[in-house]
């Protein structure tokens, strides 16, 4: 069974679930026996160019990120590195979510166009999940899982602690 | 107002001239358009740079010349990205508003918190702006599948029936920005709608011509598409001479003229 | 060397072959020091669920084959999907047609597998309607009906406009 996991795990770039894991037996397992291989696997990873990680929709293996300076050599392809106003917009939608394009322009201060939107709904990181019941119903945005997935977080709580920000006036506070 | 010292800007050049001066206020010189609307996100963003670089105080801009500078800017801007001239107007016209409040005579206080500072609710926003801005510096940084890390895949071979992959308009479009983010391809390989019309008939035009024998000029064109068709037909045969694909004779003045494919197709591809 | 190594075979579905393999090593390496490597490699995974292997053009890991029936159950409709080298190469002829190799390989700045150009050509989206009349003769390259019937489009215009997409990227790598 742990060869089985082994190779479920490392053929499949997304990550898997327990209850995912579960369907390779034809018997009933119970969670703490899966989770149990799954921390052997953990220990027989634990050196070597690739590791296993739980992530916010179950466990995964990805190569170190140290490697990828050297793995960068073989294929020299990338996805994008986004702008500032997508990531500005990202950044917007995870601390504050749901938001709806309104609210991500009131903070920005400038337009937000439907591109930038529709770049982050493509790339799988943001959805709509409702409308906003005021005129005009306007959609509200929500990160993913799978944009925790790709950024290798379990839960939104590990997203970077927002910043206390200092005061602007404190010049002429008189 | 204070005049602030701007350093320099090593990567920014106006007309191959490097600039080397950030704007002073919220107005942007006309040069440095392009300049401003690339390397800030709009007014808040400029604000920002301005008061935590320069510790500049936004209510001491002379508000008179920054509308006059404004009106002019606003001219220019008519012509390409008007909703951004409207961001930066907007953010003058709070300040002028502030700016106003802050200098009519002060109701006599009846209690301290009932008297709010105009600036409040423009500086509650810079700081929101601010911190969201670093929120995306943040996640920005943070290591991102495929970016930074691979993820594994070791092949499986299915026994099942092989199925092939689809493939949406979405993914084209994701693997070209893809491309687009590594090359510096946005100066040379900029492909708009018309052009990819003609690109379409650059190809249509080569299958007609892959037998390799001259075909009549006109025969070419397909007349029932429309005179738009035709004009992109024309431009696509153009463009095949100019990359030496076609050949074009004429044999004697106003005589008809004949094309080719620069090229015989062999069997063997 | 050896977690480089087990990096990107694990990472990467296709062979890789002993000249890729030196690539992802800035100092040049022997080919038995390689091989010796590989050795290594193939008794660290000489039980459990993957193998690894040696192909004709290269070297690749593989679940074993008596763990198909059991990677069956997790994911029986899930469809493939190319690589970015094949989608970007099928970008460039869409956008850029007609365009050699060479054209191509200069977009992307890596070479283009003839292997590619057949999987694009077997699927019937691209195809050859000439060569250019440069030395060498290489051949040009389009898409087909075929690519806008599966694409669901009825002319290339209908593509997305690449200067929208442009302005959504970073101007600068800093």
């Amino acid at each position: 069974m742990l060869s089985v996991l082994e190779a479920a795990l490392l053929t499949t770039p997304e990550p898997l679930s327990l209850a995912e894991l579960k369907k390779l037996s034809d018997v009933p397992l119970e969670n703490c026996f899966i989770e149990e291989l799954l921390e052997q696997l953990m220990q027989k990873y634990a050196s070597g160019g690739v590791e296993l990680n739980r992530v916010a929709t179950g466990w995964r293996f990805r190569a170190r990120p140290e490697m990828q300076v050297y793995l960068d050599r073989l294929s020299p392809e990338k996805p994008p590195r986004y702008s500032r106003a997508v990531m500005e917009t990202l950044a917007i939608i995870a601390y504050r979510q749901p938001v709806t394009r309104g609210d991500i322009e009131e903070i920005r201060g400038v337009g937000v166009s439907a591109q930038i939107l529709k770049t982050l709904e493509a790339r799988g990181w943001i959805d709509v999940i409702g409308t906003r019941d005021v005129p005009g119903k306007p959609s509200l945005f929500a990160t993913t899982k799978q944009l925790l997935d790709d950024l290798n977080l379990r839960s939104l709580q590990e997203l970077p602690s927002l910043e206390e920000m200092g005061n602007l006036l404190e010049r002429d506070e008189s | 107002m204070s005049q602030v010292e701007l350093q320099l800007f090593p990567r920014a050049f106006i007309h191959g001239e490097p600039m080397l001066e950030m704007p002073h206020d919220l107005y942007i010189p006309p040069d440095a358009l392009e300049l401003v609307l690339e390397t800030f996100q709009g007014p808040l963003d400029l604000l920002l740079y301005l008061i935590r670089k320069h510790n500049l105080d936004v209510l001491d801009i002379p508000m008179a010349q920054l509308t006059q500078q404004y009106m002019s800017y606003i001219e220019i801007m008519q012509r390409n990205r008007l909703e951004l001239a409207a961001e930066y107007l907007l953010m003058a016209a709070v300040l002028i508003e502030i700016k106003s409040r802050m200098l009519l005579p002060r109701p006599p206080k009846v209690s301290e918190e009932s008297v709010e500072d105009p600036r409040a609710e423009l500086m509650r926003r810079l700081l929101e702006y601010e911190q969201m801005k670093l929120a995306a510096q943040k996640l920005n940084q943070l290591p991102h599948a495929g970016r930074d890390f691979e993820l594994v895949q070791v092949l499986i071979e299915r026994t099942v029936e092989q199925r092939l992959p689809n493939v949406s308009v979405e993914d084209l479009r994701q693997a070209w920005l893809a491309l687009l983010a590594r090359a510096k391809l946005n100066t040379h390989h900029k492909v708009r709608r018309d052009e990819l019309s003609v690109r379409e008939q650059m190809t249509r035009v080569l299958r007609q011509l892959s037998h390799g024998k001259f075909e009549a000029f006109e025969s070419l064109f397909d007349v029932s598409g429309g005179i738009p068709q035709l004009v992109v037909t024309f431009i696509a045969i153009l463009e095949l001479a100019k990359e030496t694909l076609v050949e074009i004779t004429q044999t004697e003045t106003l005589g008809n003229i004949y094309v080719r494919a620069n090229f015989t197709l062999t069997a063997t591809e």
